[in-house]
């Protein structure tokens, strides 16, 4: 009966021949062809890509997909304290719920008008945020927190007009790649190398110079350790005419005191702790925040939604503050530039924040606390194993495993054929291990557990 | 009032949902909550203190709203349905940007925890799926561009242009010509990431424009490139939506002189599996997935991009990239030429996989067809489209176009003084999103239309019908213009305040700061 | 126009959601398709056919819309949006219906293959979760009534009342009384589907009615029962919020002529863990999973019912029972004196599991809680409505409600010609759902809110603002209501057609027949 | 810092101490006992339930039940071939799309205003059912095809005044029971034996009498036949002033004449195969047909939906048709009853079958029809089993292993050990075997081997 080779495919209605054939005499020719008659001959693709053969329907195509995707196993089916960079912090469904609506999934460039919700959305994120660093002024979301921080120190440079950046913690591996990179014709980094966790600041002080456009310091750093010098190390930067740049986590914020109220000039960091699933590494959103100075905020390259009133009495309009910086108005002479960036993953940590309100934060973060000083206290009692002190240390600590003769591959080995990830090396005897608020005591004290007898193991 | 019901009026009567809802901050009710947080177990809260270092601890908790867990969620729905999304729109009106149906079934695969339950650093054998899933995709993109090595790390199309120019650099630096070629050349009409990414790896900007065919002539190329010249980045066809048909020739020139050639593939909707980067020479060029892959606009993100390049180019792809050896698939970072990181650990998986599954449903033939529909419905509106008055589409006239076309109302505005943002107020009343094209207006009072093959004849006539209409009232009624929007959720919108540092609020906080009357006109009520 | 921004006024400015859209089938173009099926693989259609018998086989197709996925996709998504839902509404105007928050987080677990993908007869071993849980909700639900035995597999509220009326039927019968007891006692504020379910069982209904208190006197109870008397079946507190006090006392006459009692708590939303079914002496009672128990109500369904029944009539039960055996859940279908199925297998699971999953994120506590705000907030709203000019609380003068209260606006109907429907209507305006209760209108104008614990005291006052204001303009403008609604999706609608045979259209085709110039208009079209 | 006691339950805004004192104080009560007054004493329940400890937070509430959930297989992770009443089709994402948007899952029972996307949406399901069976009223769909057949059985009744009703074909046994208990005081059935899976026309005949209220067949009937004859009953049923009621699965209605063609009065059945997962037996609704003949239409207790002009032009409006008939409206004097039904699958079954369009639904029934026969005739090539002829059998056979000296609950136990659903038992030596288009070829290769293997094994 039903004559299959005759449908149009469902995602291309017009791909019916005789709504085609109705199209092509509309216009007047013949074929689709004449419609490439501009493409030459020498540039044209012989005969068909050579491409993999599809799964036309739906069915099919699922069934081939999650069979592949089923190859994975999630982190929620093994012990799991992997962090460096990415964390599996909990999402609440509200969130998911909310970013999966379709209005919002697939919307993209509207107007303030008919995507009156997106600008509020993503206005009210800037506003969250901007309460969690008690900073004025914070961005539409950037791609993640590695070009977070590359803008700070490329803003930096613009602001300042000078060329050197003192690098004055421990900075992850990845994110400097990307930083250096990204400003390598305009910047120079000078590395001051950490002591006992925290800043040197006689180090600082003698590579201070005219040169010095900016200081950067991350709390938490790389292994997870608060920097409690913040405020001195601004004011060193101060009378120097630097900026103080800070990098952070923004889920540490509920019960750690902003930078910004330490002398934070600009603060940035990623958005993937705050309601974001891990995805493999691609959840990331960074944020960029300043206070409310022409001089920063107009050498910030993102979107910056701001409010307005609109013809009607009480009503809140929405739209771009400063349009005339992107590079959207000015091609190259913007700042930097911008265009597709993480505005969902935003709208992801507005709903996460809402949801979460002060209460929740302060609590996450006490949680976290409470359960990372736990496991490194465990941990620590293994033989074998040496935990420096935890007290400054937020969601992730440092196993060093020396003592043990053990390197860190060989645990991890172990651990894994135990069906758990137990940290990342960050040198031949040392873990990275992390502790979310996802990681209960009775994780942890299976950790110990697996930790005390592959330690032991032979 | 009886049946039958009369025929619908030819424009669709439409209103967008209002709900004049206030800003989040002021629906907080001291004490509510929205999510409770798992507790600190008994025995931890015995043994081990919260507090934390009394010089960094927090001694006032931010002022985040509080808030029901069923008022948040309202809250986010209303403004959803304050918000047109592709999925509720015809939307063709946002030109070179390819707004195409995103099957929902893409969405329904990555909603799962095999997917967003992964970490990025667990053992390679426990997500051999995924890294299957981006070697796949790589594989695909390679046969798509014609060129040889892929990388999915990037987040968006600016992104994977800038790992382009990156590698650019990498690649002079390698061959010690890293300071002398500090120029790059490109055309008005190519997306203005190209330039801004280039300016911002420290480069020059050449920019080109073009003749009465709409592409800078080839001798003007021939004028701006030297031994100072580090690469052509252009897109073609260009925002005009015209292909230029000498892209080989200048890549030759530009070759010629030691340059390279970047292909900004964004848009290559239009050209699918009819022609590619390969072809015309290219060494590198971009893919948006979140474009012509059909993966969602996310409201401006997360996109995914793909830097592609050919055999010569390969080791400065950013790191790590996904090989497979025998059967198993690894991550490859001992690659000391690469640029590095650009982006955290392997790209937007999701979208990556949305990617993958769209082209997994189409092929080779699907893909093609893809193009050709794309280009069926651009040539369409074109034909319709010239035949308003008042619009006309400039540059080679009576040419076809390939995906979309840059048009121009400027005829319109010069008789009546309706402006492009204008009439673009206005097609929202009718549930219409329509984009004024970028800055600069080269193309005066512009609009650009890109149909893409997801959008049906009758949803093209819609639109037709619509700025036909609106052509119309600009000459009759030019008022009902001048104060659209009538039927969104918000009415005319000032702007001054948007540019003026003094007075725009870019935070709550920053609102209540600034106009401190709202802050008293609060404390009164509460 | 400048900032700061005005203060909103008292009122939201709301519009819904207005698409206009044609009837799915005016969208259909010959050829679309929405989606492709599974082919026959090469092999098999070489060697099978799929020609059905020719007496069988079907001639012409089904006249199905024929459309692309995205218009599929389009058309549904507008409609949703012209749908107010319980998630973007203030839903305390339908009373009766326990409209509360249901937590996303419910929905989310349900969406897993190892639910919604599991057939009732596979292997009990590889559905020991799906079973697990329906045995811990059965336990739940026996101690939040007090009674012993629990069945889930219903799929609504009437239908749990449909089996308990069934049951009581097999015990009458079981003890050979069948034939003798054929009449059921209910009140007239009981919910309808007491005396519906018991009709349609075959039984004869006696309907008492309240006196000034609100509730029949006992009294009357005495009057109509006898050795004919089957059962008593009765909400309390009925739909008005009233709680009969004397509910043990009127159980214990049924009891004392041999007849049973059941209980309607298809909302116990007011009194989870204040008072029982058990502790009034009921026999059997039953709950409804999609209004107390917080699963959505899914525009009317699929909804969940328990049945729960005293250890005496637990072998009447439907079939299977779901039972614990050591560490192992089993289905128990060897129940000879079971009225056997009732719905199919074991119930709407997803309904169960979230409401599972609700009562766990509560405990006994929390549901006490729910009671008790729920109660508080209904008793907010009383004392600000009586205070409204126009509006009563009938019965029971000065004494608290429970969960819900039914009013009347009879008064403001007297004076001003304005009916509750006609308020309703205008309530619509503000993005409010009003209803106006079951007929018969036994209080006239009526209007029943329920404000259940998912709603915040901001929210009670918006509604409370609301009708304030309507009922002001009952006065001062009633054309506004009469006319009303204005922000709606659609104007007024006409309704005799309703109620002619002749005229009104059930479906498409029926209307195109009905109507042949409406088809003549479309073919002329096309 | 936060005292976590204090908060308030997220889905319980009012639960703040703070905003319930402020409540009570306006009402002017001292405590939200004052409420209860009403409630003697003796009828309050002493102390708090006993009830498990909760989860209180989401995350660890997630945990619990999505680890008693895993604790289930899904078909999708073994070889399945269960039918008998709940049937594993393909579900498109767009039917879950749609039925998961807050504003359809959340709503209830709103007005043909703010509802009007729900009473279109229900409307459009009619129509397209009403294409299927060619009849021109469909029911906004009841709990389940058990009780639609139910409710037929009883219109039938109303209908004619009678009280017999003929069962022709085989019935499922679930449903019967429900048939019969539902209609036990009002009706008498008949059962008239099969003969080769068709009803037995001079059975009938000798049963029919004055007293006949209607003649009830099955296509395809509990075994997956399809019944040829549907045509002759009617004219015997029309002769005899009696109904024809005709039980059907949707599904097959693309390529199946439609019994409304060859005469039913009445058609009923089960809309879960139109896109409704299995949910474990959880996911069904129920539909009538009939035509638009008042005797018939005063007689279905549902909700109708109907279309009607609005004060506007070209405006669809929408309502209730006939409500006068409910039991919402009459109480004990409507049409049984009415209430919360399965609504939500009616739209997906709508969003299905606009999906499928009459090209879906052809080649639905197509594939189908072709995996069956070509199950049917490879299991027929196993020694030891037999299958009678597949001509006229739909997604279901038997398979009887009389032969192999192995009964069906001896061969479902092997099956399962190799994690496979072979069937369901319907009497000691027969299976009730399913394909339906989710079961590919290499599936019912696979069911071949193990079929051969287990028939063999000892
Ligand atoms: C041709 C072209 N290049 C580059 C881009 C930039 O892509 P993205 O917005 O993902 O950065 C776009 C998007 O508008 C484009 O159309
Ligand atoms: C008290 C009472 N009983 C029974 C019902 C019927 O429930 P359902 O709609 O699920 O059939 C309701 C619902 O309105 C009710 O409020």
């Amino acid at each position: 009966m039903a004559d299959r080779s005759k449908s149009a495919h469902p995602y291309i209605p017009n791909s019916n021949p005789d709504v085609k054939k109705a199209m092509l005499d509309y216009i007047g020719v013949d074929s689709i062809e004449a419609f490439y008659s501009d493409i030459p001959k020498n540039l044209r693709v012989q005969g068909e890509l050579n491409l993999p053969d599809p799964f036309l329907n739906e069915q099919d195509l699922v069934r081939h997909v999650v069979g592949i995707l089923n190859k994975n196993t999630p982190q929620g089916e093994m012990l799991s304290f992997l962090g460096a960079g990415t964390y599996n912090h909990f999402v609440p469904a509200v969130v998911d719920e909310v970013i999966n609506r379709s209005e919002f999934l697939t919307a993209y460039a509207g107007d303030p008008y008919e995507d009156h919700g997106r600008f509020q959305a993503l206005f009210e994120y800037e506003s969250m945020m901007a309460e969690l660093v008690n900073m004025d002024v914070v961005n539409v979301p950037t791609y993640d927190g590695m070009q977070a921080a590359a803008t700070s120190m490329a803003m930096a440079e613009r602001i300042t007009g000078r060329n050197k950046i003192l690098v004055a913690s421990r900075i992850n591996p990845d994110k400097l790649s990307k930083v250096l990179n990204y400003n390598q014709m305009k910047l120079e980094f000078v590395f001051i190398n950490e002591i006992d966790g925290q800043p040197d600041l006689a180090g600082i002080e003698k590579h201070l110079d005219s040169s010095c456009a900016a200081i950067w310091v991350e709390t938490p750093n790389y292994l997870g350790t608060l920097c409690t010098k913040i405020q001195a190390i601004s004011e060193i930067a101060k009378r120097n005419d630097s900026l103080l740049i800070v990098g952070t986590d923004p889920i540490v914020l509920g019960i750690l005191e902003s930078p910004a109220d330490q002398g934070a000039d600009i603060i940035h960091g990623d958005i993937q702790s705050l309601g974001i699933h891990c995805w493999f590494g691609g959840g990331h959103g960074g944020f960029i925040a300043v206070h409310d100075d022409t001089k920063f905020v107009m050498e910030l390259p993102s979107r910056l939604f701001g409010m307005e009133s609109t013809s009607v009495e009480g009503e809140y309009g929405f739209g771009d503050v400063a349009y005339e910086r992107t590079s959207f108005a000015l091609r190259e002479e913007g700042k930097e530039w911008v265009g597709t960036a993480a505005a969902l993953w935003g709208i992801a940590a507005g709903v996460y924040l809402a949801l979460m309100g002060a209460d929740g934060m302060v609590e996450v973060g006490q949680t976290i606390i409470a359960r990372t000083r736990y496991a490194a206290k465990k941990l620590g009692t293994i033989s074998g194993l040496k935990i420096s002190d935890s007290a400054l240390q937020f969601r992730e600590f440092v196993v060093d495993s020396t003592e043990s003769g053990k390197n860190a591959k060989e645990l991890i080995a172990l651990a894994r054929k135990r069906n758990a990830e137990i940290g990342v090396p960050i040198s031949e005897y040392e873990l990275l291990v992390c502790v979310t608020e996802m990681n209960t005591q009775r994780d942890i004290d299976q950790l110990f557990d697996l930790m005390s007898e592959i330690v032991r193991a032979k | 009032m009886a049946l039958p019901i009369a025929p619908k009026p030819l424009l669709r009567r439409f209103h967008q949902a209002r709900w004049d809802e206030p800003v989040i901050f002021e629906l907080s009710v001291p004490g509510e909550r929205g999510v409770l947080v798992s507790e600190i177990e008994v025995e931890i809260g015995k043994s081990i203190s919260t507090e934390l270092h009394p010089v960094i601890a927090r001694k006032v908790a931010p002022a985040l709203p509080q808030m029901g867990q069923m008022k948040v969620l309202k809250h986010y729905l209303r403004l959803s349905q304050e918000n047109l999304g592709a999925d509720l729109n015809v939307d063709i009106g946002q030109g070179t940007c390819t707004m195409k149906y995103s099957p929902k079934v893409n969405d329904l695969i990555i909603r799962r925890a095999e997917l967003f339950d992964l970490h990025p650093l667990q053992d390679p054998d426990k997500s051999q799926g995924a890294l299957e899933i981006i070697w796949r995709t790589q594989e695909i993109l390679a046969e798509v561009s014609g060129l040889d090595a892929v990388s999915l790390q990037t987040s968006s199309g600016s992104a994977a242009i800038w790992a382009n120019v990156a590698m650019i650099r990498a690649y002079f630096q390698s061959i010690g010509e890293g300071d002398i070629r500090d120029e790059i050349v490109t055309t008005i009409f190519s997306h203005p990431s190209n330039a801004a990414t280039a300016k911002a790896a420290g480069y020059k900007i050449i920019t080109l424009h073009p003749d009465e065919n709409g592409y800078p002539n080839i001798e003007e190329y021939k004028k701006v490139i030297s031994h100072r010249t580090a690469a052509l980045m252009i897109t073609n066809p260009e925002d005009t939506g015209i292909f230029n048909p000498h892209i080989k020739e200048i890549v030759e020139l530009f070759h010629s002189v030691g340059a390279l050639a970047s292909y900004d593939q964004a848009n290559a909707n239009g050209i699918l599996g009819i022609t590619r980067a390969k072809e015309a020479g290219f060494d590198l060029c971009h893919f948006n997935l979140h474009k012509t892959f059909s993966t969602p606009h996310a409201c401006g993100g997360p996109g995914a991009g793909a830097s592609c390049v050919t055999a010569k180019l390969e080791k400065f792809l950013p790191s790590p990239i996904i090989v497979k050896q025998g059967e198993r698939f690894i991550l490859d970072d001992d690659r000391p030429s690469s640029i590095g990181k650009v982006a955290p650990f392997y790209g937007v998986l999701p979208n990556i996989v949305r990617a993958y599954s769209w082209i997994m449903n189409l092929g080779a033939k699907g893909l093609r067809e893809v193009a050709e529909v794309a280009v069926l419905n651009n040539n369409y509106l074109l034909k319709n489209m010239i035949q308003i008055k008042g619009a006309t589409a400039p540059y080679a006239p009576n040419r076809p176009r390939v995906e979309q076309v840059r048009y121009s109302w400027n005829e319109l505005f010069e008789k009546t003084g309706i402006t492009t943002e204008e009439i673009g107020l206005r097609a929202l009343d009718f549930g219409l999103h329509y984009w004024t094209s970028h800055h600069p207006f080269i193309v005066p009072q512009p609009l650009t239309l890109e149909p893409t093959e997801a959008y049906s004849r009758e949803e093209l006539d819609e639109y037709l019908n619509v700025l036909r209409h609106i052509a119309k009232e600009a000459v009759d009624n030019p008022e009902i213009i001048r104060t659209a929007p009538h039927n969104q959720t918000v009415h005319q919108t000032a702007h001054e305040d948007f540019d003026n540092p003094e007075r725009w609020a870019i935070t709550w906080r920053a609102y209540l700061r600034k106009y401190p009357e709202v802050s008293k006109r609060k404390r009164a009520k509460s």
